[in-house]
């Protein structure tokens, strides 16, 4: 049976799937249906500095293939992450990545530095591409000088493995990409959300509270894989591949295009079980094609 | 309460009316214990334009026949295909989902007020209800004689009252004005639209009658991970689909 | 009966609804599924000053609710189309317009000052956008002063209505389109497609014979709505919705969000009448609910 | 040819074996003509992830029935999906669409070289050849005798032979090694995967016979108008579902 221990630089996960932060609450909602320690790494529910209500609802709306989400990053804060979840995500024996929002750069810091105290918490993703927040969120991933400046301030705080998320919603996801290895980033995940709206005709009212939000799902897809590969070819650190990935066949794609691990997001509220699928369909695709392990595949497409 | 995914077979599809349809699925396994105002989400695999799974409320479990009752009506893409499937047919369902209704003390007098396709939960809670030995009053509601449904399964549990906009059945007008409500009770519980459910809250207030009210939300996960199904409560944002759908009405934060 | 009379600054059309260049041909490969003359507009397929080949094939890969495309502007140059298409296009009795691609500020110079003396093309479609070209295309629509340039160069030569259709590969559409309303264009249509990939897993080679191509259909609307909002409230000359409008009720909500009139796409190929279909069902939602004229709804969201 | 957009009815899907499938469809009007070679766009609404038409074959059509049939082959979610259509089920199709097989000359002889699901226009071009007074010759091959399709029907038009890889029916290995091939044709007309049809080309090229062949590319619309199914040939990119499906071998680019 084919090996799916993958280094994601020095973070070594027992295979290359992870789940995508926002998708998956703290693991333990999906106990129920899959055994949660099987999956490659989690990422929990973008947390903030400070306790946020997030949006009004309506918050969803469902598209063509995809649906659009304008939660806001609710979440507890920090300091009740650590005190109250923490505890529990530390009893699962997978790695477990906290997903760092903010709206100031203080903000990034100050969490990140929390957290960098978490034993086991080996890891943090650094969302500079959230279009659901009012300051900051997207706006430092749309640029590639502050892409920069909010990497480089956590950088100096946050001594283990970052992981940067970056926007889509850029001209050049390359340039973003470049700027965050330039400011210490260890590896890089795309995409997150792209900038999407819904009307009901009916109404004549935006579905959403916030108008806009972010679109996610299979429709994204092939957005999601063309910048994958763009991103592949230029940076050196690895890089984490999601958006619409809904089955072995599409992980696979991400990983022929360049990427070392990939998350699984959208799919989950599908299929609870979509992880351990994905698992157990690439397992059988490298054994089927002959190869020894999962980074025989990476970045192989054959141009 | 433990959650299932599992692959359910269509018994029967019966049209009730030209937009509520009753589904019954069973299962393999018997089915397990499910509460009343707990939901499920039912994948449309077969229609390009749903994506997402729909929440439905459990109407009813027949234990004797292992068989998941759903009481839907027929409202968009995905509930339109739902009616056009077939005994035998197969259906991915996530269950149960979600909190119930509260037990009421013993011997309390529980009034159960439903609009439209909100009468779905109230069956399985009429049944509920009955083990824990209480007759519950039903007052249902809908726009016409033709949109009150499955009466006589709800006869089983106790008095039947109905309201009907065109007076085609029952008394004519809302629930919220039926004559039934000069009755005092010790309890309401309520599903429907939300403008009713408001209304059923102001008289609860206003009669300082306990009440849970059985809310809706757009749904994406169903399990609590998406955040998405958000009301508004004293507490701040909570979650429709594991917080809810039932609230007490009293941590609702309804302008009423 | 609502009245769908359409001005796009001094264009009149008889109704809102054009087709999207390079989805309809020159239009009679339709006359045996409806009366093309019924549609508002048709926007012929890119035209270049030279003939082009376009790319080798593969040149499409089907995605979830939409296609990704590598045609490559494929056409048999400006004068061609001036000699053998014109003079069949003339007698549609509807308004024709050409879209007109080029590589270089030069190329759309001279084919849009060669179209300008026709008299029955009311006015040009500038594709500035268009993924699947090597040189120029999409380029200059990701920089604003880039497309200042080209429309402007376009501007002096061509005095009838210049459109200017925009790229949603961007990270600020609104700072385009105000680049192209500044060099004096008349009206902006939006979205070409987005940059795709499609990759097959089994041969672990692209799909496409030119690894990235065009995702367009409904899985783009989402996005396209957002543009269309974002656009439509940033500059004052007319904008034109499209991106994976299948039905009436998805025009509408380009109506309502803010566009003037609005072009089918890929809808084109799954339903060869969707053209009539999207009028008549305006018409009936107008009607309905009580609205005398098309103007009524246009940007009349409530947000 | 004028072509239609129409609601068709199946009236039989009969599965051939664990691959393919035969789908008969009909019209209330009387179906127009259709010439060998030509194809038609099927929609497939009732699949999520199917977005664009399928293009088939016409593999005949019965005009006493007033039957339009295709003969498809489970390859992918669109014709899995078909498979499962059933009678009475209505199906969007776009008919007729491309060119044709040519007519030969009165009197000359006439070898239908056809692979795997590559028979399909093979049908009706025999039908066509018998109301010209031409009797061809079939020569048909697939991977073993259970994916050899229709002999009966194309034995109303000719003489069959065949050829299994697994030489299981006919005669072992691939269509171009059969010993037909030693008698000399006028005419060669083929539909099948590309290398068997590059070797049929290379075959008639060096015998200086007149050869067609019907290729496949990815389609979206089947009109002309998205350029997306282009074959290269000595005239530049010209696009398959409209200058083609068939195409006269010498006009194409293909190294043999
Ligand atoms: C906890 C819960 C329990 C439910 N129980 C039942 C039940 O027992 N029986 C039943 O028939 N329905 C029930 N519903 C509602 C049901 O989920 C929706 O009617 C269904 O999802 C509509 O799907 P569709 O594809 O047919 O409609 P769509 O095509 O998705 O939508 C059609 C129209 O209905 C509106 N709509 C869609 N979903 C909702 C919604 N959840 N609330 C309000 N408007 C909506 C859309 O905006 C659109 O205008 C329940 C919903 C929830 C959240
Ligand atoms: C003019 C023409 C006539 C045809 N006639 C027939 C016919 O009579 N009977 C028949 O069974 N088939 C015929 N085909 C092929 C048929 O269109 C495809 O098999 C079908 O579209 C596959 O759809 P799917 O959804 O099942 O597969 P998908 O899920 O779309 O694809 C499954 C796999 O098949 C590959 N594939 C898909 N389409 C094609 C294609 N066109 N060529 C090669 N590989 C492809 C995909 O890359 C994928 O790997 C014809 C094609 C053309 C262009
Ligand atoms: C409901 C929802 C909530 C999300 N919340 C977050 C979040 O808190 N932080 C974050 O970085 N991304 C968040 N995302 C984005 C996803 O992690 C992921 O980047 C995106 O959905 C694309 O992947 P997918 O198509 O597989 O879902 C959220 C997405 C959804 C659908
Ligand atoms: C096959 C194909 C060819 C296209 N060719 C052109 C073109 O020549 N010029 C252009 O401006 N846009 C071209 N487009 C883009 C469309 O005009 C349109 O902007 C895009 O498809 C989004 O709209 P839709 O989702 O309705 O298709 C093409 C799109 C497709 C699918
Ligand atoms: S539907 Fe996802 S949290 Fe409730
Ligand atoms: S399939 Fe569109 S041109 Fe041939």
């Amino acid at each position: 049976m084919a090996d799916l221990t993958t280094m994601l630089g020095s973070l070594q996960l027992k295979n290359p799937v992870m789940t995508a932060s926002g998708t998956f609450g703290y693991g333990d909602e999906f106990a129920d249906f899959i055994d949660i320690a099987a999956i490659g790494g989690i990422i929990v529910k973008g947390t903030t500095l400070h306790h946020r209500e997030g949006n009004a609802y309506p918050r969803m709306a469902e598209t063509a293939s995809g649906m659009i989400n304008a939660v806001g990053l609710q979440n507890k804060g920090v300091d009740y992450f650590i005190e109250h979840i923490y505890p529990k995500t530390s009893a699962i024996d997978t790695a477990v990545l906290v997903n760092v929002s903010g709206s100031t750069i203080d903000d990034y810091v100050a969490t990140a530095e929390k957290i960098a105290d978490l034993e086991h918490i080996p890891a943090i993703e650094l969302n500079i591409s959230c279009p659901n927040v009012k300051q900051g969120g997207m706006a430092f991933g749309t640029c590639a000088a502050s892409a920069y400046e909010v990497v480089d301030a956590v950088r100096k705080v946050y001594p283990k493995h970052l992981m940067v998320k970056l926007s889509p919603n850029v001209t050049d996801i390359t340039e973003i990409a470049r700027a965050a290895e330039g400011a210490g980033a260890d590896s890089v995940s795309l995409i997150n959300t792209l900038l999407g709206m819904a009307i009901n005709a009916n109404t004549r009212k935006p579905v959403l509270s916030t108008v806009t939000g972010g679109l996610s799902g299979p429709c994204v897809k092939p957005i999601a894989l063309r910048m994958v590969w763009q991103v592949s070819r230029a940076v050196s650190i690895p890089v984490v591949g999601l958006g619409g990935i809904m089955n072995a066949t599409d992980a696979i794609e991400f990983f022929l295009a360049g990427a070392t691990a990939i998350q699984i997001g959208t799919a989950n509220f599908i299929d609870p079980t979509t992880t351990v699928k994905v698992i157990d369909g690439i397992t059988s695709y490298l054994d089927a094609n002959g190869y020894k392990s999962i980074t025989d595949i990476i970045g192989k497409l054959e141009v | 309460m433990k959650k299932y995914m599992s692959d359910l077979i269509v018994t029967a599809n019966t049209p009730l009316n030209n937009q509520y349809f009753l589904l019954k699925l069973t299962s393999k396994e018997t089915l397990p214990a499910m509460l009343p105002g707990q939901f499920v989400e039912v994948l449309i695999d077969d229609c390009s334009n749903v994506f997402l799974r729909r929440p439905l409320s459990v109407h009813f479990v027949d234990k004797t026949s292992n068989e998941l009752w759903l009481l839907v009506q027929r409202i968009g893409k995905g509930t339109e295909k739902m009616s056009t499937w077939q005994a035998g047919q197969l259906v991915n369902v996530l269950y149960p989902l979600g909190n119930s209704f509260s037990v009421p003390e013993k011997q309390s007098s529980v009034l159960l007020i439903g609009g439209g396709v909100g009468v779905a939960p109230l069956l399985l809670l009429g049944d509920y209800l009955k083990n824990k030995a209480i007759v519950p009053v039903f007052l249902l509601g809908a726009r016409s004689k033709s949109d009150l449904l499955m009466l006589e399964e709800f006869a089983k549990y106790g008095t039947v009252y109905t309201t009907t906009e065109d007076g085609t059945y029952g008394e004519k007008g809302f629930v919220t004005q039926h004559s039934i409500l000069q009755q005092k009770f010790d309890k309401i519980y309520t599903c429907g639209p939300t403008p009713m459910m408001k209304a059923v809250a102001a008289y609860s207030l206003k009669n300082n009658i306990s009440c849970e009210a059985s809310l809706e939300n757009t749904m994406a996960c169903g399990i609590g991970v998406c955040l998405c199904c958000v009301q508004d409560t004293t507490d701040g944002h909570r979650c429709v689909c594991t917080d809810g759908p039932v609230f007490n009405i009293k941590d609702l934060k309804w302008q009423i």
